[in-house]
């Protein structure tokens, strides 16, 4: 069993260096902002699986409740960010912005 | 250490470290540096380090990346194209680094493996700390036993490092008056639509799990990873986050400026107090042994324990304090009246 | 090969500490600086941490140890990560939000003052007050 | 029992896998926001599922204990992720993402 995990483990930090590829190379901000969130909620089960590995779950599983609690801080404030700052940015990353249409 | 693991994060970090210094924006290294904390956090549960973890976890994930954003909020997040001038600063700056690496590349040949339990660093000193700690403290877990009781003092400075810090942010940002504050254009307000409800119920259903779990870790910390530390910076956070989703006014009312400053300072105190008692009671600062004295039912060992969950108690607050400080004056300005 | 299997995590923090050093020298933006401070001491930190592990060692905690009862139980060395590091990088770790924080409002400060983060123009602008 | 883990575990990777090729893949920002959001929270709770479950393989207070934990894991991450998702698709509604059409041409896309 414990080769299994090993294997999911491993493939899952794989897979997050395809959402990683979305983080660094994605076109806006908006975008790397979901690669990260991404990565987040995958930390979170990579957590619990390497305490399963260690066949110490019950102590890494604090770990990983505090980041299910903690990881959406980021979203939700670099989304907050966009919310205020919609027109103050005119020279967007690939974005059209709405007062740039309004005129 | 599970070499499969450690091997494929180290490379992700490393992706990741280069990307944050070359993408041309600062939100986006902002967000970029997210996702390095996150896979930090990784590296080091995987190497066993879990209360490294858990403070990397609360303060990458809670934190750090949040500073980062306020500070773009406040300032701009366009980094300009860089003059002709510069090229010479930046052919030096690779020199520079470069030369450090090779000389500490020319440094680890001596260094002991990678994993070795023969290494230096883990035959002298650690293995009476392994050994020793649950007969002298009754604590299983070593790191809080040697953060509170061996290297008290240490931890009790790095307590006064924080709170000056949070003095500091204070002393450079806040503005009282109202000549003194320099007016940025006001941000949008944000659309008080019906969207925004679903945000703001959820984050207030998740905010007292927040502050419950933050005091379990607090109090738990004996037992499993956790500690003042790691429960002042996730009770922090969960005020960093009603700030984000409603306004910092209704972080004001709750814990306003004064509290906030007090708090910081309280916590400093109860640290150094329990160490004053100690020396009232005869034994060295910080010798929690001799509070069995005037703690009912309890032998020195156990008192040993118990005085580490006092100062357990007095890091959290002033942690808590100082990092909802920076949080507020950063976001805002120095103005604590609207921000990010 | 075996050098090579035991030392590649040094490397990762040489690499990490000479892009914090670039950044911190080369780049013009002064939050990117702060940023290049941040990987320069998470890099210490690796290090820090790396010296701390062992093979096939278990997490610094002691298992199945609730107060008096697991005192008779005994306790080997090797089978637990080395603690210390750990403690001291805890610390580094919650006073480095300190440092940020302060230099971030040094930043904010900045551009109170210079309405710019970019070095060159604040240096331009320090010149033509003289 | 173990076959029930290693299915549960097994599907959400397989999961995890779609939605990160949507998130290579798709077109724009909405599409990929769509792939993201939900791919991710159902592959998590299956994964947090099946470890929960590998947990109870021997029944005493700790391991309930521990089991429970990684449920109330679960719980959180199905109420914080599609939050997330909501404030990330809302932020870039307000700051303008033109949602992607097929019948556009090349040079109007770039905008």
């Amino acid at each position: 069993m414990d080769a299994f995990f090993l294997g999911i483990a491993v493939t899952l930090c794989l897979m997050m260096l395809l959402a990683l590829y979305r983080a660094i190379s994605g076109p806006t901000a908006i975008d790397r902002i979901m690669g990260v969130n991404v990565i987040g909620t995958k930390t979170t089960i990579l957590l619990v699986l390497i305490g399963t590995l260690y066949h110490r779950v019950d102590m890494f599983v604090d770990i990983a409740l505090a980041y299910a609690l903690l990881n959406f801080i980021v979203t939700i404030g670099a989304s907050r960010y966009f919310q205020h700052h919609k027109n103050l940015q005119p020279r967007g990353y690939g974005f059209r912005f709405k007062a740039e249409e309004d005129k | 250490m599970i070499w499969q693991i450690d091997l494929s994060v180290l490379s992700l970090i490393v992706l990741c470290g280069f990307a944050t210094i070359m993408v041309k924006d600062l939100l986006s290294a902002a967000i970029i540096f997210g996702a390095y904390s996150f896979l930090m956090c990784l590296l080091w549960t995987e190497m066993g380090a879990v209360d490294v973890a858990f403070t990397e976890a609360s303060v990458g994930a809670g934190v750090s990346t949040i500073l980062f954003i306020a500070a773009a909020y406040q300032t701009t997040r366009i980094v300009k194209p860089r003059k002709s001038g510069r090229i010479f600063a930046k052919i030096v700056a690779l020199a520079a680094s470069v030369a450090m690496g090779l000389v500490l590349l020319a440094a680890q040949t001596n260094f002991p493996g990678f994993a070795d339990p023969e290494s230096p660093a883990s035959l002298h000193l650690s293995p009476y700390y392994i050994t020793q700690t649950l007969a002298d403290t009754a604590v299983p877990n070593m790191v809080t036993s040697v953060l509170a009781d061996y290297r008290g003092f240490d931890t009790m400075f790095e307590t006064a490092v924080i709170f000056t810090a949070g003095l500091a942010v204070i002393a450079i940002l806040r503005r009282v008056k109202h000549i003194d504050r320099c007016e940025l254009p006001d941000p949008y307000t944000i659309s008080a639509g019906s969207q925004d409800n679903i945000i703001r119920f959820v984050s207030r259903q998740l905010v007292p799990f927040m502050q419950l779990f933050a005091l379990y870790v607090v109090a738990h910390g004996h037992h499993s990873p956790g500690g003042g530390f790691q429960g002042g910076v996730i009770l922090g956070a969960s005020f960093i986050l009603l700030a984000i989703t409603y306004d910092i006014q209704l972080v004001q009312q709750r814990m306003n400026e004064k509290w906030n400053i007090l708090l910081g300072n309280i916590g400093v105190l109860i640290y150094a107090s329990i160490g004053f008692i100690c020396l009232l009671l005869g034994a060295n600062f910080l010798d929690y042994s001799m509070l069995s004295k005037i703690l009912p039912a309890t032998d020195p060992v156990m008192a040993r324990s118990h005085g580490m969950l006092g100062i357990e108690i007095g890091v959290a607050i002033a942690v808590m304090a100082i990092v909802v400080t920076i949080y507020l004056n950063l976001a805002s300005n120095g103005k604590l009246d609207k921000g990010l | 090969m075996e050098y090579l299997v035991s030392h590649y995590n040094y490397w990762v923090y040489i690499l990490l500490m000479m892009v914090g050093l670039y950044a911190m020298l080369a780049k013009n933006n002064l939050i990117k600086k702060v940023i290049g401070m941040s990987i320069f001491q998470t890099a210490i930190i690796v290090f820090y941490v790396s010296t701390g592990a062992k093979r096939e060692a278990s997490i610094p905690i002691i298992a199945h140890g609730h107060g008096h009862d697991a005192a008779h139980t005994v306790i080997e060395a090797a089978h637990y990560a080395n603690p210390l590091p750990h403690v001291l990088m805890l610390t580094a770790i919650v006073v480095s939000v300190g440092t940020l924080g302060v230099a971030l409002a040094i930043c904010l400060g900045i551009y109170r003052r210079y309405k710019t983060l970019e070095e060159d123009e604040i240096q331009e602008q320090l010149h033509d007050s003289l | 029992m173990n076959s029930v883990i290693i299915f549960l575990i097994v599907t959400g990777l397989i999961l995890f896998l779609a939605t990160t090729v949507g998130l290579l893949r798709f077109p724009d920002f909405y599409s990929r926001m769509h792939a993201a959001g939900k791919g991710d929270t159902l592959s998590s709770l299956l994964m947090l599922g099946g470890l929960a479950l590998y947990e109870f393989h021997e029944i005493n207070v700790a391991t309930l204990l521990v089991g429970a934990k990684i449920l109330l894991i679960a719980v959180f991450i199905f109420m914080a992720s599609p939050t997330a998702t909501h404030a990330i698709t809302d932020a870039g509604y307000e700051s303008g993402v033109k949602p992607w059409q097929k019948e556009k041409t090349a040079s109007e896309d770039e905008g």
